[in-house]
């Protein structure tokens, strides 16, 4: 088994309510990233994925902390090192891409400045360098005229490129590992398609860790190599690609793999799951699943369900499983 | 450039609808200004005297006409008042306003920016609390109470200077400055603590935008992400508040000249409306409005210029 | 917090001061507010004149809360008046688009070119000297602004799903404007109001110590500060008082209106 | 009610519009810029039928949809249930279509209970009695699998799919011959959008209405509808029945559409090729010429629509200089090239 670069162990983040009480939004959670692999987290709003990678990151919202667990990067404790380590390691060996390139770009500064910015920040190289260095990085991820997009301001990209110059300001700095949450959401379907190529070239190429945030499953399948279904603050399930999408075993990530219009399910009723997408206030049950659950059984709604391990990798967390 | 042209464009015709709706306000008044002028006890020759010197028997549109031709050339008419040209009246006034409007709008910008950056950096810790309630007073206090504690403070009491004391540019330039040190010190406390409250808004807003939190990603430093990249895009989001700023400068040292007895175009303006003097009004009123206009003008071409989403799209 | 509620309860006590001082004078004052008395000119703060007197000898506390009543009903009414005026100008302005809103904005743009205090001395000289006169000409002042924060709300509503969804119902425009659109510009236009109180109790205030305000006998607050002025040295209590209770006012209604931002924005 | 149609009369008739969007204009300063959004769209909505309408973001799709509501202006004639545009006043023709937007909690005024929002339809119409309108809510609020007690909440209180429905319910509440659409399930969670792809499905058994579905997912389509038409910087460039259209597409968008859509099935089943090929814009070249792998000096021209298919087959329109060349036994394509997104 390859070494691991990042290790979640119980990791639990509550968020603050209005009243000043404490939700838990993610729940003891434990997963890890291999060296070079792209692992997938699938799950629905306000299932704690994104709250996850921020917490990775060390850029939770005020109103959100980290209460237990650990995070352990090449065997260091991320939520105990000091704010000094922390910035060593954002940009440097750890970095992350958003939904939204728009905003996650300054307005007001040229992208030359911000693609170099990580260079800056973690190493000393003249103005020269940085350019180069920054004019490489475009060329690599694909922009057709680097040295114009260099000093272009963000509104004047598309979102495709926008996306790409986040890309390329994320591994300039060639981090071991990159999260990517929800990075093509916004993107429309052809453009999706090249960045996700290019994030998989950037994998296969420089062997760069990435942790894959995505509500679509078809996203999932066509970048990771392992998905972890998160449902309510907790993982229900994990596996390579082929586990999940073609074994399924916890009824949560059936029903959602079955939900899905496709090709074949023209005509025919979407067995979809039943009621609401839980969210963070809700009252938690022993199995979060259990009350959409239709086969849930008298136990699941009395005792959490134990992970099963089913396969090598594939693990489902289920009283059926 | 075609920005700037539409711009210029813009505020010519600005300053059109100025002397126009300044025009109009003092023409259409209920009842004929040379008896409103002269009381109810004037002679009809005295009231027709005076309609022929100030040319009210005249149509509306010619008077303006005849009044916007005469002040393009710098023909103002003559004040009631005094007797004697408005341009007479107005050539030495102009720059001691201007002097007392520019010493406060400096002393603003001194220390409304630091103090407003100093205020979003001390969010959250005890500093902030005091800053708070020192702007919350600042904002509140009106001038001319400001100005009358400054003068017993530290005019009467620690004899730092002299109320009433004022000295001429012609005389002295330096104790010209100095004299309208105290008076513009009034003026600029409460827009400070106005600015600083735009300024920590700001800040605080552009700390809480996605970029910030991609800096953090990369590794970004509090002091870098405020002075880096916060710090430009809050000034590019107050700037255009200046020409706010600078029209409640004129308007506090209308006041603040009638408090300290600064000879300046505000002294002369709040004579000229109790005396209704409506020449003299009129002009004082387009000069003073015009000066924040153009301010605002400039304000606009250094927004475009520093901001390239303005800049490059040609659009604001 | 972040949620205002102590802005708000800050500034609620500070004005609900104010306003009990007001209310009271109504009722009840120690002194006639123009009671002089030869024989009692620039007392000091003490337990029978509260806040001291002035130089004919008039109590400075029966004159504070006595002359509160004519800046807050100036305030009051103007501001009511501009918030009427200005709803219908932006709720027009903003839903018909076009040309009208056009028209209004070009005009209201002129109007807000000039400086407020230049305004209501245009106002105060044109018409004739009088509370009504103050209030027109503050109203003239404040109609730009809160014409354009009810336009730009208007606006704001008017691009929603759920006005498109209406139309697409077949509900007439007026009740889409009336019903759906303006109960929702509330919580900006109830901040607006109260920062607008706080702007038109300063403005009425400079307006009288310019002596362009109310007329004496009558105390009001600008008027006792320029009184004040000539004999702060001997009595400074005299100027103290009565801008104390401006900055209170102020700062009470500041406080209000950015609690309630807080809260509802 | 207007259902007295016979079967055989479109529900929905779209005939040449066009559409300007103008920036700018109207300030005596600001020169207006045209830039046209629709060019020539005509496409027809039969009784029953539900019409998918697939593009990505700026194609004009959302534009087609405002201007069959009567929310903007167009040039061309648009005609519900025999009502047109120009002739009809709009309470009237609200009677014959009603929409649902993409987002749901926008949708709904948040002052104003769900109950009260579906009594404006009503209100606006004079339909029944205040209990008959109570009946009216509570009865569609279970259509659309809602108890009756959602009348009394206020949006925020709801998720969602709820709010959805609620939207649903509401645009169905007037029994409109057209129900318009317009990315009603992408801002859902995938366990709640197909929730409510299922209730278009069983609403559609229990009740006579035409949609035109508008969503950037052509499987979300293909899967609900009848029919398809593609849209491409405001042409539709292919037409026809979801099975021709999906499975047999005579575009080369269509075909690039296709192969990006991400699925579940394993990498090697797919076309792993994007088919584009970037190349320098011509003026008046066929709108999709500057991305298409195919293009030649034969499209510098417009091309029209054109039937590709066989005889006796349903109408497939596809707007391209050499549809053939897409036969599912195709020539050999090209590789990827370039990488400006």
């Amino acid at each position: 088994m390859s070494e691991n670069i990042l290790e979640i162990k119980d990791l639990t983040l509550g968020v603050t309510e209005r009243d000043g009480s404490m939700a838990v939004a993610v729940d003891h959670i434990s997963f890890e990233v291999r060296a070079g692999e792209i692992l997938g987290i699938v799950g629905e709003s306000g299932c704690g994925k994104s709250l996850t990678v921020m917490s990775l990151m060390g850029l939770l919202r005020e109103d959100v902390k980290a209460l237990e667990g650990q995070i352990l990067f090449q065997g260091e404790d991320l939520l105990a090192v000091s704010e000094e380590r922390r910035r060593e390691i954002n940009g440097k060996d750890m970095s992350i891409i958003y939904q939204e390139p728009m905003t996650s770009l300054n307005p007001l500064m040229r992208i030359e400045r911000q693609v170099a910015e990580p260079l800056r920040l973690h190493g000393s190289y003249s103005r020269e360098e940085l350019h180069q260095k920054a004019l490489a990085l475009l060329t690599e991820v694909g922009i057709q005229d680097p040295e114009a997009c260099l000093r272009a301001y963000p509104h004047q990209l598309s979102g495709g490129m926008r996306q790409r110059v986040m890309i390329a300001m994320a591994t300039i700095c060639s981090p071991r590992i990159l999260l990517a949450d929800e990075p093509t959401t916004a993107l429309d379907v052809t453009t999706q398609a090249h960045v996700l190529d290019l994030l998989k070239r950037i994998n296969r190429e420089y062997g760069t860790a990435i942790l894959f945030i995505s509500h679509d499953l078809g996203v999932i399948n066509r970048i990771c190599d392992r998905v972890l279904v998160m449902y309510a603050g907790k993982i229900v399930e994990a596996g390579t690609n082929r586990d999940i999408l073609d074994a399924p075993c916890h009824e949560y990530t059936r029903g959602l793999i079955r939900s899905i219009p496709t090709r074949d399910r023209k005509g025919k009723e979407l067995p979809s799951i039943p009621g609401r997408v839980p969210s963070v206030e809700d009252p938690k049950e022993p199995c979060p699943f259990a009350p959409r659950c239709r086969r849930a059984m008298e136990i699941c709604h009395r005792e959490a369900p134990a992970c099963t391990r089913i396969d090598q990798d594939h693990i489902a967390c289920c009283h059926l499983c | 450039m075609k920005y700037f042209l539409r711009k210029t464009l813009v505020l010519v015709l600005t300053i059109f609808s100025i002397s126009l709706l300044t025009f109009f306000a003092f023409h259409i008044i209920p009842g004929d200004p040379a008896s409103l002028i002269l009381g109810t006890n004037a002679t009809e020759e005295q009231v027709a005297a005076l309609q022929e010197q100030l040319g009210t028997n005249r149509p509306l549109s010619e008077q303006y006409i005849s009044w916007i031709t005469g002040f393009v050339r710098g023909d103002f008419g003559s004040s009631i008042r005094y007797r004697m040209p408005v341009s007479e009246l107005l050539k030495g006034r102009l720059p001691v306003t201007l002097s007392l409007g520019l010493i406060a709008l400096v002393m603003i910008l001194a220390a409304g920016i630091p103090l407003g950056i100093l205020a979003a950096r001390w969010r959250g810790k005890p500093g902030e609390k005091i800053l708070n309630i020192l702007t919350m007073l600042g904002i509140s206090v009106p001038n001319f109470f400001l100005c009358i504690l400054i003068m017993w403070i530290f005019g009467l009491i620690l004899h730092l200077f002299t109320p009433g004391d004022y000295v001429s540019y012609t005389r002295s330039l330096p104790r010209f400055l100095q004299s309208l040190f105290w008076p513009a010190l009034s003026i600029a406390i409460p827009q400070t603590a106005i600015l600083v409250k735009y300024i920590r808004t700001a800040m605080l807003e552009e700390l809480g935008e996605d970029y910030v939190r991609t800096a953090r990603g990369k590794g970004a430093g509090e002091t870098w992400i405020l002075y880096g990249h916060v710090l430009k895009n809050a000034i590019v989001a107050v700037v255009p508040l200046i020409g706010m700023i600078l029209a409640s400068v004129l308007s506090g040292s209308i006041i603040i000249e009638q408090v300290y007895g600064i000879p300046g175009m505000g002294k002369l303006l709040i004579g000229a409306v109790t005396s209704r003097d409506f020449p003299l009004t009129q002009t004082l009123v387009i000069y003073i409005t015009v000066i924040i206009v153009v301010t605002n003008f400039l304000v606009d071409i250094v927004i475009q210029v520093i901001d390239p989403r303005i800049r490059l799209s040609g659009r604001s | 917090m972040k949620d205002g509620r102590k802005e708000l309860r800050i500034g609620l006590v500070l004005t609900g001061i104010v306003l009990a001082l007001t209310i009271l004078s109504i009722f009840y004052t120690p002194y006639h507010y123009n009671q002089m008395d030869k024989a009692a000119r620039f007392l000091a703060p003490s337990l029978r004149h509260l806040f001291g007197t002035d130089s004919y000898g008039r109590d400075i506390f029966s004159r504070t809360i006595y002359g509160g009543r004519y800046t807050l009903l100036v305030a009051v009414s103007t501001v009511a008046s501009c918030t009427v005026i200005a709803s219908v100008l932006g709720l027009i302005s903003g839903y018909v688009g076009g040309i009208v809103d056009e028209i209004i904005m070009r005009i209201i743009d002129a109007i807000s070119s000039f400086p407020d205090l230049l305004i209501a001395l245009i106002v105060v000289t044109v018409l004739n000297l009088g509370q009504l006169t103050i209030v027109a000409a503050l109203c003239i002042t404040f109609v730009p602004s809160f014409t354009r924060i009810v336009r730009t709300a208007t606006l704001q509503y008017k691009s929603a799903e759920f006005v498109k969804n209406l139309r697409v119902f077949g509900v007439s425009d007026l009740r889409i404007l009336l019903v759906h659109i303006f109960p929702n510009t509330f919580p900006l236009l109830l901040s607006t109001i109260v920062i607008g109180l706080s702007n038109a109790i300063l403005a009425e205030a400079a307006m009288s110590y310019l002596g362009l305000g109310i007329q004496p006998p009558i105390p009001s607050w600008g008027r006792m500060l320029q009184e004040a002025q000539t004999i702060v040295y001997t009595a400074p209590w005299a100027a103290i008082c009565p801008g104390a209770m401006i900055v209170v006012t102020i700062a009470g209604l500041n406080w209000i209106g950015e609690g309630l931002r807080k809260l509802y924005l | 009610m207007g259902k007295n149609h016979a079967s055989t009369q479109d529900i929905l008739r779209v005939e040449h519009v066009n559409n300007y969007y103008t920036k700018g204009g109207l300030g005596i300063l600001k020169k207006a810029e045209a830039n046209q959004v629709l060019h020539d769209v005509s496409l027809t909505i039969g009784n029953d039928e539900f019409f998918g309408l697939v593009g990505e973001s700026g194609c004009g799709k959302s534009t087609l949809a405002n201007a069959i509501l009567g929310l903007i202006p167009f040039e061309g004639t648009i005609e519900v249930a025999g009502h047109a545009h120009k002739t009809t006043d709009r309470k009237e023709f609200t009677r014959h279509i009603q929409a649902v937007f993409q987002d749901p909690l926008s949708a709904l005024n948040p002052r104003r209970t769900i109950g009260e929002t579906m009594r404006e339809p009503l209100m606006a119409h004079g339909i029944g009695s205040r209990q008959e309108q109570d009946r009216k809510i509570a009865k569609m609020l279970e259509t659309v699998g809602l108890d009756a007690s959602y009348a009394d909440r206020y949006p925020k209180e709801l998720s969602g799919g709820q709010r959805q429905r609620v939207c649903i319910g509401a645009a169905l509440i007037l029994e409109p011959d057209l129900i318009i659409a317009d990315e009603a399930i992408s801002a859902l969670d995938v366990s709640v959008g197909s929730q409510i792809l299922n209730l278009f499905n069983t609403i559609d058994v229990e009740r006579d209405f035409s949609m035109l579905f508008i969503s950037h997912n052509l499987n979300v389509v293909y899967y609900l509808c009848d029919r398809i038409a593609v849209m491409y910087k405001g042409y539709i460039v292919e037409q026809g029945t979801a099975d021709a259209v999906y499975n047999h597409p005579g575009h080369p968008y269509t075909r690039l559409l296709l192969s990006a859509i991400p699925d579940m099935q394993e990498e090697n089943d797919r076309e792993k090729e994007l088919l584009e090929k970037f190349k320098a814009p011509v003026a008046g070249a066929c709108a999709y010429y500057h991305r298409c792998p195919y293009a030649s000096d034969h499209c510098h021209k417009k091309p029209d629509l054109v039937n590709i298919a066989g005889r006796g087959e349903p109408e497939h329109l596809v707007r391209c200089w050499m549809p053939t060349l897409f036969d599912p036994a195709g020539v050999k394509e090209p590789g990827m090239e370039g990488g400006k997104v």
